[in-house]
């Protein structure tokens, strides 16, 4: 060892990426890439994007709903919005209630997320979901509309003193991780909350299994990749009535 | 057994009723008690079956049904669902109910809780209930109310539990509130005036409780003596309780004495129709007071010192808005919607029309009622001199924001009228107000 | 190895020989290392997920190849078999695939939300799924039967309860099932 | 400051703008009383004109319903149903709060008395096989479910009977829906027994759907006034139908 | 020793405080997740906690140590008070507060992320700045150490630096880089979005940033560890340092290919060409040439010791080496699990098996190995030695001292062979809880009772080391002996310059760098599909 070490150090790193290079971006590519050419498969190699022919798109046979989530979906609500929304909202008093609580075994919407609001009301107009009438309704909604009155019904106060009783059922702590259910907690508020999953809470009892029916038996079909479908067809009838008692705070 | 006392009592003569009264005040309330008080007031020699009419009387003048009935309830059953910022309240079963209502109350447990603001425990009791205006009522008067209560038919209805966010569901933290707020103590008559301006400041102050709403409300949830009938908001409802002092330009200072009588009586005048919140009042309680009783109020109202309630320039929304296109749209509409009752020169056709120019209510620096109006419309209530109202229809749904802001500007500063213009976003933020209290 | 010491030179000596040595075997150990992944590499042709390939994790149910009706297992145009699955807080979709055994079976899998892990136990496939990429595994499975199919990679709370399952059929009975739907899966 | 200029030049205008009405009005700037208005129930109901058309006649709202010409019963209860809260709309509740009995009797008298022509009946995007079923429903109503048809009492014509029962003429098929899933849910109420809620229990999501879009097309009849009372027997008891 | 003692022990005293602390959460998770207990009821507290875990075990215990053993080798060698001491206290204020603030979002539920933050999941903006503020503070550390080596060069021109600072400021120099990765992905990547301004977050990118501070970080950790072998153990056991120049080259070998290598965690990540993984597969295997250095040059002087005490034969001398001396029971403790952890290691950086154990509780098993197993005991080791002279108190019995030894070591293996076996039988990492009962996973059942009995061993272990050193604060004082580090056997005045200064090594680890990662970073950088809404965690409060 002597005074050449940092070059000979130098050299011999110069070399390993050699090494390296050659093995990664030329031999390796050769075989893996063996569908593309040259350039082709060092690009690839490189991680350049393409796409793999063989899997091009394909034919759609239905889609669940055409609304994008996204944060931007909805800006935060300006007062405008609200206030248009009360108005619209007058003629869903007669079943949401005069302050977004349901006497109708309508769903309180009462302080729910705008997003959930807003994605619902697309789907009634655009028939991913059907409802005789919520369809009627949101047919002449236009897409202001349907963002002020979901604004206006996110602003309304949760109803108060609303108490969940007795202790969480299994399916909504922990779900049932080998039918891959999750924790319906883990989306819908108990355990944290993911972006367009209504707020449960104080949810009729009856409006909620009559969903989770509905997604189980694929009436309803507006979940976005199946998510609540495929969720809801593996709970038992038991599971079901379990998780919509506890959340209408009738456990 | 406490029905027995009170039984008792209603069997005794109005003599005991009196002895009853000396008894209590030599209890607490000598000092506070004038030596004119029970000649003052009327009722002093009585029967029962006048005393329970009496007493109907008073509850009507303090309007105890309006919050002790919910809408589809029984009179005075409570569970009257009353919103606050704190969280919502739910009036109590006043009927004589012996389980839910006041059947096992007595006569002083009564008093104790009108003047006081105990509840039967001991505990306070939230200051939705008037207590600091009832605590005026004298004892005569609270026993004659008790023996109406006790003659209504009771209701088994449960008293649904209060909806408070901690920590306003402590009573025990009223304490400071009432330290602020409230000063027991029975009306006392003010010898510089006659009988006349006593008993109305007697109802005006006590039963009729009128400064709960006519008195602004701090963040605190209190009346401040200082903005006494000054006129405020009234929080939830969003509608604005205007100023009753003898103020010029906000007040009552250019209303006739028949003027008010009749607005209250009738819930219609020439000077225009009662709304909002004021229609309940009238419907359940000012119509069926005693001429009398309604010109004492309209007296002492009159005469109620002026707060100068102009506001201060500062505070003024910019005259910037006031542009000429406003007008114009302002006065489009008007000619298209209001006109063809209201006039094209806004004299209005009163009492069913009401009259926009020169009308306080219109004029007034909070933009709040007549916006509300054009929102929601109204019906003035259904009262014996007033038989068939007549109605303006809301307009939120077909008029914009922009629409409305416009129309409502346009009438604040028409034919003399020197109100502020309002904005659309004054107008927006009250298409959110609650209809039904 | 070497004795200590004893006059420094000569031990200084020893040691650079014995250090010599000793970097020798080193390097030695290094590059078989490295044939290993090479010859491993082009001889089995075994790659970790590596073409590079983005998706729109947003509008994956609108269209493309990830829309639901194109979930579960197919037959691509080239005959291939192919097993598209999108992951999610907190399911796989299908949540449970059916292969057929013996034949190589290519997995497209993406996420539509967070990062998710993709593992059937007891073989070879092991990736990531993260969100506008698209991963592309192709695998053999030897023997039917059932395996499971957790998310290896933490994608929030619900996390533990993410399991799918791969059912191993007979490549007569696949193609049986194949016959009569396009897209097969167990659920 | 620089608001300051727009601000004056705000004003001049303003003046500018209210010197001619300055003029309509008192010239003291005070306008005195006018006189009192017309005591006539028309001029009284305007309070329902914005909605419902100054004479009940209905408006281009694709949802407020015609009153004009509906039974006087009918009416009434409503207003009474929704003064009590039986029936929730906010508006309504709120206007006829303070309003009494014998005040609704003469405004449901005017609203009944009123003919007038009625409005194009809307045209329908249900498919014909829907609207279909919903006619069958209304002729024959559906045996499999008990379900009533609607003619066995709103009449052959559909213009109802005095002095209950509604006509179905001139509705809006959203306004038909709603009403029909209010009285299923049991947040629309009659008197008992509430024929319409056993009814109303008894129809699908479908049925709802097409009776109301069919309802909604028909134009009304030669007479559409609703016939005299016992012009038929109604084949389940209401509440808010002698019998 | 000079004017660092207070500061040195401010350092151990709040890493080794929080240390315990972290101790007890890995021991509870271990617990949850087992048969011996039910599920939990809210699952989220034990993310809650594996977050809080991974936070303090990865960002601040080794950190805090890594500065304060830092500090006290620049005056020890450098035999002179340390320049900037006021400085260093910021530093060390910096990283406090950044823990706390840390702690106290993560407690509350509001950063369940885990300490490998997974964008696009994005807890609450202070968690990121707490970790950023650690890391910060460990920067002022860099530059001190900079600092001070450069002021000591300046009052001694030519002369060799000594070998224990020489690879102490390569350490500094190694995290002070390694730590940009992360760094990057916070400010650019997940603050922008966790502060608001920006709702969209790309993943790929994020774990290719992430990837570069992953790997790299662990040799962070493990050089204090290699220096106590290199000059710590030889005069502990009255030998010397086998080879100065082979020390110095395993040092600036670590700074220059720690870095390039971190690609290895992404083999399975479809975002990260095949040609690039394999460079980085290349360099992870260089980056065990300087580990075996280090074994062979400590196996050597241990050999020295040995034999100049009377041992034999070709392996006979092992037995005499002083074993009732801690310091060689660590490192022998410490080099079995680096054996282990190592070998581990081959597989997991060959991708080809990697894809078996990929992300199972097999790497798990690994990084416990290493860390906590090889590299803590040495932290042990070091702080033991070190006390007298910073306490200025004697450890009490030795014996005792052997016994935490003992547990942890027996601990750490009880805990981590089960976790590897576990990994090849397939079971995922990181689960709040597992169906046992399910048959396919019912195997696994008993590899988590047995680290659960591990895990035990270990927080009696590492209790028991808090013990020692207060239960010595009760003991009279004594006068902190002269504290010293070995020399080496041939102390040739002169070393290869190259190897008495970084200028080649920071080079070659720059360019590595940038070979290694410009183009992924830059590539990424540059899709705009792939940036995906973030999804916020802690919704559930």
């Amino acid at each position: 060892m002597n005074d050449n070490l940092g070059k000979w150090a130098v050299l011999a790193v110069v070399a390993m990426m050699l090494v390296g290079g050659v093995i990664g971006f030329v031999w390796l590519p050769r075989v893996v890439y063996s569908d593309q050419g040259f350039f082709a498969a060092w690009c690839s190699a490189l991680g350049v994007p393409r796409s793999w022919a063989a899997f091009g798109a394909r034919p759609v046979a239905k889609i669940s709903s055409d609304v994008v989530i996204t944060h931007e979906l909805l800006e935060p609500a300006r007062p405008a919005d609200v206030g248009h929304g009360a108005t619209l909202a007058l003629r869903c008093t007669m079943c949401h209630g005069p302050t977004g609580i349901s006497y109708a075994n309508s769903p309180n919407l009462a302080g729910q997320y705008a997003v959930v609001i807003y994605k619902q009301l697309r789907d009634y107009k655009s028939g991913m979901r059907a409802n005789a009438i919520m369809s009627e309704m949101a047919r002449s909604l236009s897409d202001t509309d349907m963002r002020e009155v979901a604004d206006y019904y996110a602003s309304l106060p949760r109803p108060a003193g609303f108490q969940l009783t007795g202790a969480a059922p299994a399916v909504v702590k922990w779900g049932a991780p080998m039918r891959n259910i999750a924790p319906c907690g883990s989306c819908h508020g108990d355990i944290d909350h993911t972006l367009a999953s209504p707020w449960l809470k104080g949810e009729p009892r009856a409006y909620l299994r009559a969903e989770l029916t509905a997604f189980a038996s694929d009436q309803r079909h507006n979940d976005i990749n199946a998510q609540m479908r495929a969720i809801a067809d593996r709970m038992t009838p038991e599971e079901i009535d379990q998780a919509a008692a506890y959340y209408a705070g009738e456990h | 057994m406490m029905r027995n006392v009170s039984y008792r009592l209603m069997r005794k003569s109005a003599l005991a009723t009196a002895v009853l009264v000396a008894l209590c005040i030599g209890a607490s309330h000598a000092q506070q008690q004038p030596a004119s008080a029970p000649s003052a007031f009327p009722g002093a020699q009585e029967s029962l079956e006048q005393t329970v009419k009496r007493g109907e009387y008073l509850a009507q003048a303090g309007d105890c049904v309006a919050c002790h009935t919910k809408h589809d309830g029984q009179p005075f059953a409570g569970g009257f669902p009353m919103p606050t910022p704190f969280g919502t309240l739910y009036s109590p079963n006043i009927t004589p109910d012996a389980e839910y209502g006041i059947g096992k109350w007595s006569a002083d447990d009564f008093y104790h809780m009108l003047h006081t603001g105990h509840r039967r425990d001991g505990s306070f009791i939230y200051p939705v209930m008037p207590f600091p205006a009832y605590t005026k009522v004298t004892r005569a008067d609270s026993d004659a109310i008790f023996m109406y209560l006790r003659s209504v038919k009771p209701i088994p209805e449960p008293n649904r539990e209060n909806g408070l966010r901690f920590p306003y569901d402590n009573r025990s933290l009223l304490l400071g509130w009432r330290e602020l707020f409230f000063h027991e103590g029975e009306y006392r008559p003010d010898s510089k005036h006659n009988d006349e301006w006593n008993r109305g400041g007697y109802l005006v102050e006590g039963l009729g409780h009128c400064g709960t709403c006519h008195t602004a409300i701090n963040k605190l949830g209190g009346n401040e003596d200082r903005k006494a009938y000054a006129g405020g908001l009234i929080p939830m409802q969003n509608w604005y309780a205007p100023s009753l002092t003898s103020n010029k330009e906000a007040g009552l200072g250019e209303w006739s004495l028949e003027e008010i009588v009749e607005f209250l009586r009738a819930g219609a005048s020439q000077r225009g129709a009662v709304y909002g919140p004021m229609s309940e009042v009238v419907h359940n309680s000012l119509q069926y007071l005693s001429d009398a009783d309604l010109r004492a109020m309209a007296v002492y109202l009159k005469d109620l010192p002026s707060r100068h309630e102009t506001p201060p320039p500062g505070m003024l929304p910019g005259a910037a808005q006031l542009s000429a296109a406003v007008l114009a749209h302002g006065h489009a509409i008007y000619k298209a919607q209001c006109q063809s009752c209201h006039l094209g020169n806004g004299v209005g056709q009163p009492p069913g029309y009401p009259p926009l120019a020169n009308n306080q209510s219109i004029e007034m620096q909070s933009a709040v009622n007549p916006i509300r109006m054009v929102l929601n419309g109204g019906y003035a209530p259904q009262t014996e001199t007033n038989p068939r109202p007549y109605g303006m229809p809301p307009f939120a749904q077909i008029l914009s924001d922009a629409d409305i802001a416009a129309v409502v500007t346009y009438i604040r500063v028409s034919w003399g009228n020197h109100g502020q213009p309002v904005t659309t976003a004054e107008v927006n933020t009250l298409r959110s107000a609650p209809l039904l209290d | 190895m070497s004795t200590p010491a004893q006059s420094a030179p000569t031990s200084a000596e020893v040691s650079e020989r014995i250090e010599t040595r000793w970097a020798i075997v080193m390097f030695a150990l290094v590059v078989m290392l490295l044939a290993i992944v090479v010859y491993t590499g082009v001889h089995w042709a075994s790659m970790p997920p590596s073409r590079v390939e983005v998706v729109d994790a947003n509008t994956l149910h609108l269209a493309g190849e990830f829309v639901e009706s194109n979930l579960g297992t197919g037959i691509d145009p080239r005959g291939n078999v192919t097993v598209h699955m999108v992951a999610e807080q907190y399911a796989f979709h299908p949540h449970c695939v059916v292969v057929p055994d013996g034949v190589p079976v290519t997995f497209r899998a993406t996420s539509g939300d967070v990062v998710h892990g993709f593992l059937i136990i007891g073989t070879n496939v092991n990736s990531m799924l993260v969100p506008g990429y698209v991963s592309t595994f192709i695998t053999t499975f030897n023997g039917v039967g059932e395996r499971t199919m957790p998310c290896h990679e933490f994608c929030g709370v619900g996390h533990a309860a993410m399991w799918a399952k791969v059912k191993v059929v007979p490549l007569a009975t696949f193609e049986e099932m194949a016959r009569k739907s396009g897209r097969l899966s167990c659920v | 400051m620089s608001t300051a200029c727009p601000t004056r030049f705000g004003m001049s205008l303003l003046l500018l703008l209210l010197a001619p009405l300055g003029q309509a009005a008192e010239p003291g700037g005070l306008a005195k009383p006018g006189s009192p208005p017309p005591d006539t129930m028309f001029a009284r109901v305007q309070g329902c004109s914005t909605c419902h058309g100054s004479m009940g006649q209905g408006t281009q709202d694709d949802y407020f319903p015609r009153i004009a010409s509906k039974p006087p019963g009918y009416i009434f209860n409503q207003l009474q149903n929704f003064r009590e809260g039986r029936r929730s709309y906010p508006p309504m509740n709120y206007l006829l709060a303070y309003l009494n009995d014998d005040y609704f009797h003469e405004i449901a008298q005017f609203f009944a008395d009123q003919r007038l022509p009625f409005a194009q009946p809307e045209r329908s995007r249900l498919p014909p096989a829907v609207l279909a079923t919903g006619e069958r429903l209304v002729r024959e109503g559906d045996a499999g479910r008990q379900v009533p048809a609607c003619v066995g009492c709103h009449g052959p014509q559909l213009t109802g009977i005095n002095p209950g029962i509604p006509g179905l003429i001139g509705l809006h098929s959203r306004y038909i829906s709603a009403q029909l899933t209010e009285w299923r849910a049991g947040t629309r109420h009659a008197n008992s027994p509430d024929c319409m809620h056993e009814v109303a229990k008894r129809l699908t999501e479908e049925q709802i759907t097409a009776v109301a879009g069919w309802l909604a097309t028909q134009p009304a009849p030669a007479v559409p006034t609703p016939a005299a009372p016992g012009s038929w027997a109604t084949p389940l008891p209401c509440g808010s139908q002698p019998r | 020793m000079y004017n660092v003692r207070r500061l040195v022990l401010a350092h151990f005293g709040f890493a080794f405080g929080a240390f315990a602390l972290a101790l007890l959460l890995g021991e509870w998770q271990m617990i949850v997740r087992s048969p011996l207990h039910g599920w939990l009821d809210n699952p989220e507290h034990y993310y809650r906690s594996v977050t809080a875990h991974g936070t303090v075990m990865g960002y601040v215990f080794p950190t805090l140590v890594a500065m304060g053993f830092g500090y006290a080798i620049s005056v020890v060698t450098l035999n002179r008070n340390l320049v900037g001491l006021r400085t260093a206290w910021i530093a060390f204020w910096m990283v406090v507060v950044g823990t706390v603030l840390a702690a106290v979002i993560v407690a509350s539920g509001h950063a369940s992320v885990l300490y490998s933050f997974y964008p696009p999941l994005v807890g609450n903006a202070l968690y990121y700045i707490g970790v950023a503020l650690i890391v910060v503070g460990s920067w002022v550390w860099v530059a001190l150490l900079t600092i001070n080596l450069a002021a000591w060069r300046k009052d001694n021109p030519g002369k060799k630096v000594p070998f224990t600072m020489y690879a102490n400021v390569a350490g500094s120099y190694l995290w002070g880089w390694t730590a940009v990765g992360v760094v990057l992905e916070i400010l650019f990547q997940i603050l922008p979005v966790a502060l608001g301004f920006k709702t969209t977050v790309d993943a790929g990118l994020a774990r290719v940033l992430f990837s570069w501070t992953l790997h790299a970080i662990v040799y962070f950790w493990l050089i204090p560890a290699y220096i106590a072998y290199y000059t710590i153990l030889p005069r502990a056991i009255g030998s010397r340092l086998y080879s100065d120049t082979m020390g110095r080259l395993a040092f600036v070998l670590f700074l220059v290919f720690a870095m390039p290598i971190g690609i290895h965690h992404l083999y399975d990540d479809p975002m990260v060409g095949s040609g690039i993984k394999m460079m980085h597969g290349v360099f992870t295997a260089m980056v065990t040439v300087p580990t075996l250095l280090t074994i062979f040059t400590i196996a050597a002087s241990a050999e020295l010791a040995a034999r100049q005490r009377g041992g034999r034969g070709l392996l006979g001398w092992v037995k005499a080496l002083p074993w009732e001396n801690p310091v060689m029971l660590g490192v022998a403790f410490s080099f079995v699990m680096l054996g282990f952890g190592g070998a581990g290691g081959l597989i997991n950086m060959t991708y080809q098996t990697d894809s078996t154990i990929h992300n199972t509780q097999w790497i798990t098993g690994h990084f416990h190995l290493i860390f906590p197993g090889a590299i803590v005991i040495m932290y042990f080791v070091i702080v033991y030695d070190l006390w007298p002279a910073l306490a200025g108190r004697a450890l009490g019995s030795l014996a005792l001292v052997r016994t935490q030894l003992w547990l942890w070591f027996v601990g750490m293996m009880i805990l981590t062979i089960p976790w590897h076996i576990a990994g090849l039988y397939g079971m995922p990492r990181r689960m709040a809880y597992y169906d046992y009962t399910a048959p396919a996973l019912a195997p696994d059942a008993w590899t988590v009772d047995a680290s659960v009995l591990g895990g035990a061993l270990v927080v009696i272990s590492g209790f028991l080391f808090v013990y020692i050193l207060l239960s010595s604060l009760r003991r009279e004082r004594i006068a902190p002996p002269a504290y010293r580090f070995s020399e080496a056997l041939h102390e040739s005045p002169v070393v290869p310059r190259a190897l008495n200064g970084f200028a080649v090594w920071l080079a070659l680890m720059f360019t590595l760098t940038l070979v290694n990662y410009g183009f992924p970073i830059w590539e990424l950088r540059k899709i705009p599909t792939t940036s995906v809404p973030a999804v916020y965690v802690g919704g559930g409060q």
